[in-house]
């Protein structure tokens, strides 16, 4: 136990102060700009709801690095939950699978509105290099419709911080542009 | 207020042993139970310099100072020892579990504070209210070794005992002779030496320290 | 408010009449079963009605003094009232109004299955001999009450004797009575013998006559013979088995009533005919109440079978009233006596209170086990959508017996509490301890208590129907509703208005104690115990209700979004959700089957059979997963192979040879002469 | 009279707005003992602020039981918050009930929260109640024996009263049994609010959730209900450790200097007890759902200690 104290007293705090790790200066602007406003708003709040629609979970381990103390997705007000009726954001990964289609469908309509829905990982966009596959059904948003596309295989996590933020600037100002970044369908039942 | 302080804190102290006693009880890891045991030790120490403080005896100071140099400092530092040797880290395997065990020495506590109140109450000393508390220590001292497989939670137990009947005698007559008490600290020194190199030898010939498995020894 | 003893004497007549034109009634019209019925429950309603007038008058002062000597040999027919008395009267009469009135439609599923003049007759000899055996006042009126009582609740138990369960149930219970009887018996001649008297009113002075020895042999025995049929740990066998197979209305008088008149004995024994009794007296019956109630809630929580659930935590409740009564007792010794009436007071409160809510809640299951056909509830669920007032009312009764407020059995733990806290006033370190026990094993019981509804409840009423049964099922018709509606009221009034109750008490229990219980009242504020403790039942309803609309409003002006949708259970997505997904009642209490496996004893028994060709596949699952009574295996079944095998013993007694028989008799009068000389 | 109206407003402004900060207190100090920054103090208001923008998506299945019970749930604690001795030990509402009137309006709140999670038909929900109401029914007993050992030093069952006498009594943290009561209780309110080592506030798996499991179903405006009473169901309980135990600085006559000093005291010693809370949480982990009756059995006996040691060490 002291051990453990000890470890925690000289451990200072790892967190990044600003997204600065990605080389993309357009998405760096995005999220210093939606960090300020954050903290103008006095905190903001997001939970999301992460589905695996049939990922083949590398964007699950760059997502399990938000949690982490070095990119600490808390201090944005966000948190992933455990159900999607405490969730105002979806954060889809992979390629739809047959079977996971009908879920994600499910998922979607579960959660409240208003809701906005992330698509990690080039899979979630064209369906990658699976495209075309037996199992799979379309991108993400051939199921659902979709607010913001994270591309990359896996995009990092500093990059899919930037998407959400992205997303939650949009629902904040819902007059914005719905999507920056891949199709959008509007078959998935409001 | 020194009069009236007096009989709380000694009372205090008292329960903090008894409260260490319990949750050695509770306790599943080795070099926890030996932390316990250093702490229980320690409040001992505590208060036996506080009553060497209220009687101005130099002697019971210098016997608080010796326990703590002991049983706070060198004992523990000795088990500490045979538990890396062994390398039984969670083993107490003792033979109730635990809410049992609670109930038990629960149970034991009662009966300490049954049998002991008249002669608590008959004792005029101001630390006397704590005699109770110190029986029950004995008592669940002694339910320790019955109830311990491991010989190393054993010696634990035995220690405990000691304690508590130091503190016992500490509270129904502030302590024996100064002499007689550096004895029985010595006794138990060499007692623990011993029981240590008893347990590299059990251990080396069984493999284990279990003292059922003693029983194969048996003709 | 003094009544003219000709008053009394009316109602109690009315009261019986209209038991005895029941009785009458449902035998001659035997050939029309529907007549028979309404008769028979119709005039049975009126006498209950007479027996509330009856217990009214008594609590307002009114005495009763009837003695017919003809009636009966040795003392004759002799009744009397006092307050206790009229309590009880109170508590039967509470209870068998909606039990009765629920009765006129229930029994309409048994028409052209069973004798439903029979049942007439057993049901309102069964109310009459639990009105009697309150009003008797000398041994053979008791004696021959209680038989009637038990004998006619027999009848009423065996009316499906066409099932095994039911014959086993009657038969454990004939047991299970008569050896109470026999303690009773014994010990009310020992007493009477003792005494020098029959007349149970004269036995408080003269038990002072009594020597030591025989005292205590007294109390062991009556309390033998009283706590079997109040059903305490571990004379409570018959209990679970006879309540769940008797009809409804029968159940709930039984449970709801008839147990309790076990404690009415007890506390006639503990403050009244045996005087002031030992301290280990009071001590002993605080231990079998606090046993009893841990095990019976316990019980209750791992049963399945709604009725069967019940009469466990009949089982319960009567250990939370016995704590009262022990307690009670146990101060008295120390001459604590406005505890003891504080303890009595909560007792019977606790006594008033389960006599409402336990026949509400079997009323409630008579519905459902009718509505669904089964009483196994995990055959249930979704109820609440199909009989939404009948799980209203049962809901009412399981937040009343979890002893939550706003309703009254939170009133009654609650004053249960504060006499048992009190206990400290004593100075006996062993009596303390023996205090401190009883409150927690008094507060397990009510956390398990609360544990055992929620499953009760939630698993019978909440969720997706779980069989094609269970989705069919209809409300019940407006009688029976009706009935269960007014038992509800009544849980609520006691809950939230209990002044005058108390009051009624506290007179009654200084009749027993000689001092009234410290208890005040201002405003509906009680205060026990010169500010010990404070509750005031009314003002926290009021608050609870004006709290949940100042939250309703508070949202509403805030902007709170109201907008909302109804969408599928969440189930990770899935696609079918099915009851088949639903948590059973079996496993609601899995924690508790582990965590207290000591005395459940759980057996379990897993059986896979795999595909022949491969441990891949697996073609069928068996899991059996069940407790055994520790009391069933340790206690009753050595006892009745004991008795089994001296019974095989004593048959070479029974040679058929004529003249042994002859010898028998010379022999057991020269042993009679031989004594008496 | 508006003097005490005033009390109780102030009172239900402590534990409505209160309840959130303390939430995020607990979540900053443990945010920082693992290393990381955090969400801000007022994150818990943005949260709740948000939840009541957002639709409530309700179960089909479900009946009115899951509907009502958010209100009741708010109404019970809120109910807590005008009995509970805050800042002055004349509260005006005081008389509506006892310490065990307060244990048994919590008990209210779990049985129609266990119903809730029962409603919905869900394995989770069934799962969560079964364990929440295992939990609760076991903490009883320790909670019972706690109050018998404080009513056994303050003669006297009331709120007011305990912490009036406490209050007179200057040797009060030196005696044995009051520190055993204040440990058994202390064990009871993690259980009983939920926090580590009995529950895990902060957790995503189904399977190891007590709390959270039940009220997976709930959206909205519901949710923001119960997670609202959850926090003030918290803060009553630091609440009742703070002033029953440490009853420092709790305002004796109604004076408005003697209000503010209570109010700081009642800050700082929630403050603390919320850090021990933020400390104990990073340094032990969950136990097994198992375990728990072990950890429960033990407060119990801790709670058994300070009435005997009540009885006998007068």
């Amino acid at each position: 136990m002291l051990a453990l104290w000890n470890k925690i007293w000289t451990t200072p705090v790892v967190t990044e102060p600003v997204v600065r790790t990605y080389d993309d200066a357009q998405i760096e602007a995005i999220a210093r700009q939606v960090d300020e406003r954050a903290r103008r708003l006095f905190g903001r709040s997001l939970h999301i709801r992460e589905v695996d629609a049939g990922s083949c979970n590398g964007c699950e381990l760059e997502i399990g690095a938000l949690n982490n103390p070095y990119y600490d997705l808390e201090r944005f007000g966000m948190h992933f939950v455990a159900s999607p009726r405490h969730a105002d954001c979806l954060l889809v990964t992979g390629p739809v699978t047959r079977n996971m289609a009908d879920p994600l469908k499910r998922t979607y309509d579960a959660t409240p509105g208003p809701k906005i829905v992330v698509a990690v990982g080039d899979c979630a966009r064209d369906c990658g290099i699976f495209a075309g596959g037996y199992g799979v059904v379309g991108p993400v948003s051939a199921i659902v419709p979709v607010d913001v596309v994270v591309g990359g295989c896996p995009p990092p996590p500093s990059m899919i911080l930037a998407g959400i933020l992205a997303a939650l600037d949009m629902r904040d100002n819902p007059q914005s542009v719905r999507s920056t970044d891949g199709p959008v369908s509007d078959d998935g039942a409001q | 207020m020194v009069t009236e302080l007096f009989p709380k804190l000694v009372t205090l102290l008292s329960f903090a042993t008894l409260g260490a006693a319990f949750l050695l009880i509770v306790r599943r890891d080795l070099a926890g139970q030996v932390r316990l045991f250093a702490v229980q030790s320690l409040a001992l120490a505590i208060l036996a310099g506080v009553v060497a403080a209220f009687t101005r005896s130099v002697e019971l100071a210098s016997v608080a100072l010796a326990l703590a140099l002991l049983k706070v400092v060198v004992i523990p530092r000795v088990l500490n020892r045979a538990v890396a040797k062994i390398g039984l880290q969670r083993a107490a395997l003792p033979y109730l579990g635990t809410p049992a065990t609670l109930v038990v020495c629960g149970g034991l506590v009662v009966i300490a504070f049954y049998v002991m109140a008249p002669v608590a109450a008959s004792n005029p000393l101001p630390t006397a209210e704590a005699i109770p508390i110190a029986f029950a220590g004995v008592l669940i001292g002694f339910f320790v070794m019955v109830n311990r497989r491991r010989a190393l939670t054993q010696i634990l137990g035995f220690l405990m005992l000691e304690n508590s009947i130091f503190l016992l005698a500490l509270l129904a007559t502030y302590g024996v002779p100064f002499i007689v008490e550096m004895g029985v600290f010595l006794d138990v020194l060499v007692a623990v030496l011993i029981m240590e190199v008893f347990i590299y030898r059990i251990k080396e010939n069984f493999d284990s320290i279990e003292v059922d498995r003693l029983g194969r020894l048996k003709g | 408010m003094a009544l003219s003893e000709a008053m009394t004497l009316n109602l109690l007549l009315l009261t019986l009449g209209g038991f005895g034109a029941g009785a009458a009634g449902a035998v001659l019209a035997a050939r029309c079963p529907h007549v028979s019925r309404l008769a028979g429950h119709a005039c049975a309603l009126i006498g209950a009605v007479g027996a509330l007038a009856l217990g009214a008058a008594g609590l307002a002062g009114g005495t009763l003094d009837v003695m017919i000597p003809a009636l009966l040999p040795i003392g004759g027919l002799s009744l009397g009232m006092d307050r206790l008395s009229a309590f009880f009267v109170l508590v039967i009469a509470v209870a068998a109004i909606p039990s009765t009135a629920y009765a006129i439609t229930y029994t309409r599923a048994y028409e052209g299955k069973s004798s439903l003049a029979g049942m007439g007759l057993g049901f309102n000899a069964f109310l009459a001999g639990m009105v009697l055996v309150v009003l008797a006042r000398n041994v053979l009126t008791f004696l021959v009450m209680w038989e009637a009582m038990s004998l006619a609740s027999y009848f009423l138990v065996m009316t499906e004797a066409e099932h095994r369960d039911t014959q086993h149930a009657g038969w454990i219970y004939l047991v299970m009575t008569h050896a109470g009887f026999a303690c009773l018996l014994v010990g009310f001649l020992i007493m009477a013998h003792g005494t020098d008297t029959m007349n149970l009113s004269e036995w408080h002075a003269a038990s002072a006559t009594l020597s030591g020895p025989m005292r205590h042999a007294v109390f062991v025995l009556l309390a033998l013979g009283f706590g079997a049929k109040a059903g305490v740990v571990p004379l409570h066998v018959w209990l679970p088995k006879a309540h769940p197979a008797a009809p409804s209305h029968v159940s709930a008088m039984m449970s709801g009533v008839m147990i309790k008149l076990g404690v009415y004995g007890l506390i006639r024994i503990g403050f009244d005919w045996l005087g002031v009794g030992a301290s280990w007296w009071g001590g002993a019956i605080l231990v079998v109440a606090a046993v009893s109630a841990v095990l019976g809630v316990l019980y209750a929580l791992v049963e399945s079978d709604l009725k069967c659930l019940l009469a466990y935590s009949s089982v319960e409740n009567i250990g939370i009233i016995l704590l009262g009564v022990g307690a009670g007792m146990l101060f008295q010794s120390y001459h604590l006596d406005t505890l003891a009436s504080l303890a009595l007071v909560a007792s019977l409160y606790h006594t008033v209170n389960h006599a409402m809510f336990k026949p509400l809640l079997f009323m409630g299951a008579g519905a459902v086990v009718h509505a669904t056909g089964t009483r196994n509830i995990e055959e249930m669920g979704g109820l609440i959508k199909r009989m939404p007032q009948t799980a209203a009312y049962f809901l009412v009764g399981s937040v009343a017996i979890a002893a939550l407020p706003p309703f009254n059995g939170f009133i009654s733990e609650w004053l249960m509490f504060q006499s048992l806290l009190l206990s400290f006033q004593i100075s006996a370190t062993g009596t303390n301890l023996l205090f401190a026990l009883s409150i927690a094993a008094l507060a397990l019981t009510s956390g398990l208590a609360a544990a055992c509804f929620v499953k009760a409840f939630g698993i019978t009423f909440l969720a997706l129907p779980r069989s094609e049964r269970a989705e069919q099922a209809r409300e019940a018709p407006w009688m029976m509703r009706g009935a269960m509606g007014l038992s509800a009221v009544a849980c609520l009034a006691l809950g939230v208005a209990p002044v005058g109750i108390v009051r009624l008490l506290n007179t009654t229990v200084a009749d027993l104690t000689g001092a009234q219980a410290d208890v005040h009242f201002n405003w509906n504020v009680i205060v026990a115990n010169d500010a010990f403790a404070v509750v005031s039942p009314l003002w926290i309803a009021v608050a609870l209700v004006s709290l949940c609309a100042l939250v309703v409003t508070a949202l509403r002006i805030i902007g709170a979004n109201a907008a909302w949708r109804a969408y599928e259970t969440w189930g990770c997505g899935r696609a079918l959700q099915t009851s088949r997904f639903e948590y059973t009642a079996t496993a609601f209490a899995n924690p508790f089957k582990r965590v207290f496996g000591l005395l459940y004893r759980p057996v379990k028994e897993l059986d896979i059979q795999f595909h022949p060709e491969s441990r891949m596949f697996v073609e069928t699952i068996a899991y059996r997963n069940e407790t055994r009574s520790i009391f069933e295996d340790a206690l009753y079944g050595p006892m009745s192979k004991l008795i089994q095998r001296g019974a095989q013993r004593a048959r070479i007694v029974q040679s058929g040879n004529v003249h042994l028989y002859l010898l028998y008799i010379f022999m057991a009068l020269v042993v009679l002469l031989a004594l008496a000389g | 009279m508006l003097t005490q109206i005033l009390i109780e407003v102030i009172q239900l402004l402590i534990v409505g707005l209160g309840a959130p900060l303390l939430v995020g207190l607990v979540r900053r100090v443990k945010a920082r003992l693992q290393g990381r920054r955090g969400a801000g103090l007022l994150q818990p208001y943005a949260d709740l602020h948000k939840l009541l923008a957002q639709e409530a998506v309700v179960s089909e299945t479900t009946s009115w039981i899951c509907r009502f019970t958010p209100y009741l749930l708010a109404a019970t604690m809120l109910l807590s918050a005008l009995l509970v001795p805050l800042l002055t030990t004349q509260t005006p509402l005081g008389f509506l009930g006892n310490i065990i009137v307060l244990m048994y309006l919590f008990l209210l709140g779990t049985f129609f929260l266990t119903l809730a999670g029962l409603d919905a038909g869900s394995a989770f929900g069934g799962m969560g109640s079964s364990r929440e109401m295992a939990v609760a029914a076991l903490a009883e007993p320790t909670v019972m024996i706690a109050i018998f050992a404080i009513a056994l030093r303050a003669g006297n069952t009331g709120l007011d009263e305990i912490i009036r006498r406490g209050a007179a009594d200057s040797l009060l943290l030196l005696t044995p049994g009051h520190l055993l009561a204040f440990m058994a209780f202390f064990i009871v309110a993690l259980a009983e609010t939920g926090r580590l080592p009995v529950d895990n506030p902060a957790t995503h798996l189904e399977l190891t959730m007590i709390h959270e499991a039940m009220v997976l179903e709930y959206s909205g405006r519901y949710l923001m209900l119960i997670e609202w009473a959850a926090g003030m169901k918290l803060l009553i309980f630091l609440a009742l450790l703070s002033n029953l135990f440490f009853p420092w600085g709790v305002a004796l006559a109604i004076t408005p200097f003697a209000l503010a000093v209570a109010f700081v005291a009642l800050a700082m010693k929630i403050g603390a007890l919320a850090v021990g809370i933020a400390v104990l949480e990073t340094a032990v982990a969950k136990l097994r759902l198992f375990r728990l009756p072990a950890l429960l059995s033990g407060s119990f006996a801790l709670a058994l200690l300070a009435v005997i040691s009540f009885l006998f060490v007068k």
